[in-house]
């Protein structure tokens, strides 16, 4: 039997996707990301460049904590950037390359809403609003998608509202735009999603051991592209289930489900 | 230098804004927000206030939940691990407050856009979302003609007042924040027609003057400055105390029902308006 | 006799345009309106706030030096104001409010030359460059101008280069530009000028103890205004030559002289 | 961290730089500019530089006088008390190299829109002034159509490389200001593709670490660190060391006669080329 969890399987695979020339930053409620990203700089990525809560650059925290936002993760840091405003510069011009995303609905297409369910003016559920995910969305050119609640209410086939932009209306709506990059891979706790190069449609690149690809289907809201056979995702190896547990030793990770 | 003092009491911050008054509130989700000075509009009862909160969480939920606010203009509000801001949540669904939704960058393009006299700063932050169409008065695409390059234009947003918490401040204004993290504060700071710094301690110019290059704001920036002690609770003052996650969970709880919220509310902000006053 | 000099003389009638809610700072060879700023701070406007080389905000040096750009005059700030960008927001925003401008050329509305003599293509004389007098002038609500060489060569009927922006073409033209204030006075070796309020040119408000209206006239390359009977400038009392040599025991203010 | 090794001897920092590169140096005046990486520029005989310097002296006159430049974009160029840049008048009045004059500011806003990815900044720096015109499709007037507002309109100017000094670097590239003073050059940073750094001192990763809020510029931002004590003599590298005045007084001396200045150029910086050469 295996002995990692999904969690454990989550954060490998997204570590997978952060080469070594990885400089990204996190946002708030952000746990299988940071741990992703202490696991890949731990791991295979040793130049992999984490800026904390959008200030703590390259940090060397002993434990994530309860907040992806707070001075838990700064410990160690070569640097606090203490202005928004240096961020921002830093941001737009690619310097900080690799960022991740995850909104209460997500599309085909990688575009995330985080503001409402229903309507903007009488919202069902008013959520916490785009926050910086319109400003990420647009200008890093790295994006990397994640979901712990992979069913129809999160992956939907038209969003209520785009607080985020991933590949936008697909094809090459985000090179018209002038924007770079774009989204380049989604986890979630089922799949392991990539974009069709052409219509950057969501694709399923592989399903986690124990589920099958209808299982998939039957829990995404839009119609997935499914190329030939659909390998397993490849699960953490001991090692990264060691190194996970080490860097998160009090298991934030597991916060985000449930 | 008396002609620079500048210090007010807590007491009196709230007679510093007007009802209607454009407010913005300084801090960074549960972040080192001038939450004593929230305390102070609560209880005055400030009516039809037009809120500018970047990234706000337990400030904007006071000051809602009281009936202080018109409309919210925003770039997110919740209390991250500790869940969406109930009041904020409610108002909004309710439509009982007007909410203006940017994003964290558009937000601080406008504020840039009115420190340098500019009708609008661009940026591509927003290019392809649905958040410019909500203000297409104040955030809309333009093409610049020779490059043929897409930007979105955020029109400059100007607030009557700034406020923000910083750890100490002295009489002409000076400010500092131990070590110097102004999130996104220097921009409040620099685009609002008047500036508000509460501070963990009131000391004197000379420890500015041993450390100038330690000071974050300048005094000639500040207008009111007023000691605010633990100023920023419950939300964290780093390095100096941490926000009180005890108590994020036990408004959520009280928020649950109306009557414990308003027993909650009374015992630990201030005592709600009622109902039929708001 | 008088006990003064005329660097005094000038540096005194500077200091009586600075208002108590003064916030000013100073660039590069700027002798004359550092002494002025210390000697009004140390009298009738002790609320006068200045910034060091743009940098030092409200310092106590104990002289003032060979550059008015150098550290030598930071002692005792408040305020290392350590960036650029910040600066120019403050300057921007107005909460920087007055700003001394010289001028290889000045013309009759107080517009300054320090980028060339001669064509910009082939100039006769390649000057330093405007440096921040297009940012200042446009944008710093209150102007004020000083020349220790008060003669044809300077202020000129029309200027080689517009550098720095005074009042324009006149008129309303700042106001048509968007553009709030405007300079106030001229303070030179020979006399001291104001502007007419509604035609903004200069207008000589006084000429300097021994100097005649008809010298003025003569060492002017453009129509002064001139109504009525021109008053002779107050010189410096004792107090405030005793002040300024207090502030400036090195006498760097004759830097600007010959 | 040897992934991270970011450290190249100065003798072969001028390898970094390409002849006809845009190049943007550091500092500010007689301040803090990265002059040891100028000379080695001069040794290695570069051309057809465009520089861009916002407000600089020294560094701008030995480029100019070894003909290492074809194109100045510039703010203001001079040295201050001790008189106008020798060659650079002379050359700027003779032809030898194409001077783009802006403002200080403009060019900031120029830098700003190159880091934003934005076609242009908006200003209201420069309107009614001759600036504008003199590259009118670098800078130009333009009206809000909602507000009527004028604002001058500064294109995109990203430099290839940009060089900076500073007191303390590590080998990820972290750099230090004692105190932090960072006048344009953060700008330059944000703004270029490629960025350098020269540093009184190499030190310890471990330093920056033990007091992350006084680090200037992330090691992320920062490509090259080259060692280079005493690197902004002439100019000063305050608090550590004052300008050379009588550097400068010299300098200007021996500028009076083309073979004294050769002389003291190949003396005190690098040989000249023959006049033929340049």
């Amino acid at each position: 039997m295996s002995n990692w969890t999904i969690d454990e399987l989550m954060v490998a695979a997204l570590a997978r996707e952060l080469p070594d020339d990885t400089v990204c930053f996190n946002g708030a409620v952000s746990f299988i990301p940071v741990t992703a990203f202490l696991l890949a700089r731990a791991t295979h990525a040793p130049g992999l460049i984490w800026v904390a809560s959008s200030i703590a650059v390259d940090p060397r925290p002993d434990r994530i904590g309860e907040s992806t936002l707070s001075d838990a993760l700064w410990d160690g840091a070569a640097m606090l950037q203490s202005s928004a405003a240096d961020f921002w510069s830093y941001a737009q011009s690619g310097r900080l390359n690799t960022f991740c995303f995850r909104g209460a609905q997500m599309d085909a297409y990688g575009n995330v809403n985080n503001t409402v369910i229903g309507s903007f003016d009488a919202p069902k559920i008013r959520l916490p609003g785009g926050g910086g995910m319109a400003d990420l969305g647009c200008q890093v050119p790295r994006i990397l998608l994640w979901s712990t609640t992979h069913d129809p209410r999160t992956f939907v086939d038209k969003l209520d509202f785009r607080s985020g932009l991933g590949w936008g209306d697909g094809g090459d709506h985000r090179a018209r735009l002038g924007l770079p990059g774009g989204p380049r891979a989604c986890v979630t706790n089922l799949a392991m999603m990539d974009f069709h190069p052409e219509s950057k449609r969501m694709r399923l690149r592989s399903v986690h051991p124990g589920v099958t690809v209808d299982q998939v289907v039957a829990a995404t809201g839009f119609e997935l592209v499914i190329e030939g056979d659909v390998p397993e995702t490849e699960p953490p190896t001991d090692e990264q289930v060691r190194v996970i547990r080490e860097v998160d030793p009090t298991d934030a990770r597991k916060r985000e489900f449930g | 230098m008396a002609e620079r003092a500048k210090i007010v009491s807590l007491s009196d911050a709230a007679e510093l804004v007007p009802d209607g008054a454009l407010l913005a509130v300084g801090g960074l989700s549960l972040n080192c927000t001038p939450m004593s000075f929230c305390r102070e509009l609560v209880r005055a009862r400030r009516r039809e206030l037009e809120l500018v909160a970047v990234v706000s969480g337990m400030s904007t939920d006071w000051l809602v939940a009281a009936g202080c606010v018109r409309k919210l203009i925003m770039g997110l509000t919740s209390f991250e691990g500790f869940g969406l801001a109930p009041n904020f949540r409610r108002a909004a669904q309710a439509g009982g407050i007007d909410v203006e939704e940017y994003s964290e960058h558009t937000l601080i393009c406008a504020l840039q856009a009115a420190t340098a006299g500019v009708p609008f700063m661009p940026t591509r932050a927003g290019l392809g979302t649905d958040m410019p169409a909500l203000h297409p008065d104040r955030t809309w695409e333009m093409v610049d003609e020779r490059s043929g390059q897409r930007f979105l234009a955020c029109a400059a947003l100007q607030p009557d007042i700034a406020v923000i918490h910083v750890h100490e401040a002295d009489a002409d204004g000076n400010a500092r924040m131990n070590p110097k993290l102004v999130w996104f504060d220097t921009e409040l700071v620099k685009a609002a027609k008047r500036v508000i710094v509460t501070a963990e301690r009131i000391i004197d110019n000379a420890e500015f003057r041993a450390a100038p290059e330690r000071t974050s704001i300048p005094g000639y920036a500040v207008d009111h400055v007023i000691e605010a002690p633990r100023g920023a609770w419950p939300t964290a003052c780093w390095p100096e105390y941490p926000y009180d996650g005890q108590f994020y969970l036990d408004y959520q709880r009280a928020a649950r029902d109306p009557e414990a919220f308003a027993a909650f509310f009374s015992e630990h902000v201030a005592p709600l308006p009622d109902p039929a006053a708001r």
